[in-house]
């Protein structure tokens, strides 16, 4: 490749962009100052006594194609860049507000009001039926009614002591960790013991509102939260 | 070392030690909760836990001489509290004007608080859908905190809640101080 | 009166003071703004302003010679403050119960104060459009009120800004104090 020195003085900045073509596709047209290069190159030919007709014409040709830049841009009614802003005048620096510690009026006696009225409006909540129903129609999969319910107590008391075993923290289970690793079939089993153990009133289940993804399980009875 | 030396060198460690102290006094006031080691080792850009006691320990004693009323205690698991002397407490008490939240948001936090650790969902069932921006809040100022459960969130207090409420970091203990407390001010009927 | 006589008395005056300095001292703690010489006053059970002002400035002076984090200053009308010495602020502000406004709005509210009263619309124009939320925030901490005239709003800060900054509550008074701040703040080329 030849070196920058061995380049006629057209091929180095800012005449270049007249000269090397691949440039003019990342240039933005408005940075382009066409007058000021073509006087530069004309005054530098003059200096030199170098007079090229082929790099006249070639700057020729390129400016026109930026101008044709400039005019494309104005048909997309691309903005040219905004004078420059006059500026702001004297902007002061960020005041930092003195720290101080305060003690704050809230006390325990406070939160154990607020406590007394949220536990009362979960009440009323929970005597209210619910809007969204929980639980879906009994799908086909179960067998046989009469052979089903000779089963399903056993059933429910088994599952009540895996709950139970379960949720040694607190009194709610997410059903998806409880039936992790089972399959398909046995899971639906499990749902569907489920939802009697929650008619009896042993255990209740809902679902968030938002995408109705997780199903969470809260004992009623068994382990109080406080051990 | 000539005497001058010495005698700089050791000004200098003094003021370096005064500087120490002074960022360990200014953690504890601006906290207003108990600190622990680690805490107050990352004011002073140091890990050693001797070093951060006994600095901790020399402010504690310069309050202690003072006779102010101020004091710094060290409570539980090593951590170095800076308070009002209890004793100071009701005659000032009343100029604590402003609440630590407003009604709503502390609702929202006393309800967590008893039924904690609680689904997202289940707090915006109990507490309406406001109530999300309570969470923001409570989260902001350092009182709760979510953790991912799946696609849900599980809702917890931090031991910035306890600290406040003077209240045990262990959850159940947690709960039944809230329990034993809940009662003894709201009987049930 | 007797030499020993003297002596528990002078003994139990210095007793007095002190124990009226550490109320004093209580108080500011507490309250964590500037307080009047009234509202001190009662704290002590006095009404003598000149023995109040002599027992803070006492106070003041003494925080001063202990060379610590935290320092008690006279703003105007004669309020004093407790507060943290503002070359500790940047080391501690992340342990600060209340979450604390970030560089952008601090700068908007400096902007504010220093022009005010002001447009919104100036005010977003300088700062951006981003300051729609800082103008949000600042009202909602008490620090600026905005009054609307015409199509337009007014901008300006709060008496409870002015008595955060320990400035003065009248409007040229601030602006000078202001200047002073900002001329510290940024050493004039």
């Amino acid at each position: 490749m030849p070196s920058l020195a061995s380049k006629p003085f057209y091929f180095q900045p800012p005449l270049n962009v007249l000269f090397e073509l691949h440039k003019l596709k990342k240039i933005r047209p408005w940075d382009v100052n066409i007058s000021f290069l073509l006087t530069s190159l004309l005054k530098e030919m003059e200096k030199r006594g170098e007079v090229d007709f082929r790099a006249s014409g070639m700057a020729l040709d390129s400016s026109s194609t930026i101008y044709l830049m400039k005019s494309k841009l104005l048909l997309k009614l691309e903005d040219p860049p905004a004078p420059a802003k006059p500026p702001p005048g004297f902007l002061p620096p960020p005041l930092f507000l003195p720290l101080r510690y305060e003690l704050t009026s809230t006390t325990i006696q406070h939160l154990l009001k607020a406590l007394d009225e949220v536990l009362t409006g979960e009440r009323i909540l929970a005597l209210k039926p619910r809007v969204e129903p929980m639980l879906p129609p009994p799908p086909e999969l179960i067998p046989p009614v009469d052979l089903y319910l000779m089963e399903i107590e056993k059933m429910m008391e088994k599952l009540y002591s895996s709950i139970l075993q379960f949720a040694d923290e607190g009194r709610l289970i997410t059903f998806s960790k409880f039936i992790a690793g089972m399959k398909k079939l046995e899971a639906v089993k499990i749902f569907i013991t489920l939802l009697f153990l929650a008619q009896t009133g042993k255990v209740s289940l809902w679902q968030e509102e938002e995408n109705f993804s997780e199903i969470y399980i809260t004992l009623r009875e068994g382990p109080p939260i406080d051990g | 070392m000539t005497d001058n030396e010495q005698e700089s060198s050791e000004l200098f460690e003094q003021k370096k030690t005064r500087r120490m102290l002074s960022l360990i006094e200014a953690a504890l006031y601006v906290a207003g909760r108990p600190l622990d080691l680690k805490t107050l080792g990352s004011m002073i850009n140091t890990r050693s836990k001797r070093k951060i006691r006994t600095l901790a320990t020399t402010l504690m004693k310069e309050y202690e001489k003072r006779d102010t009323a101020l004091e710094i205690i060290k409570v539980e698991d090593e951590r170095f509290v800076l308070q009002l002397k209890s004793e100071y407490t009701p005659k000032v008490r009343r100029l604590a004007i402003k609440p630590l939240l407003s009604v709503g948001p502390l609702k929202t936090l006393s309800y967590i608080a008893y039924r904690q650790p609680v689904p997202q969902a289940q707090v915006i069932d109990v507490r309406g859908h406001h109530s999300y921006n309570h969470l923001k809040q409570l989260e902001g100022l350092g009182l709760i905190e979510r953790e991912r459960a799946g696609r849900t969130k599980i809702i917890r207090t931090t031991e910035f809640f306890a600290d406040y409420f003077g209240l045990s970091h262990d959850l159940r203990g947690l709960k039944k101080q809230l329990k034993n407390i809940f009662e003894e001010l709201i009987p049930s009927e």
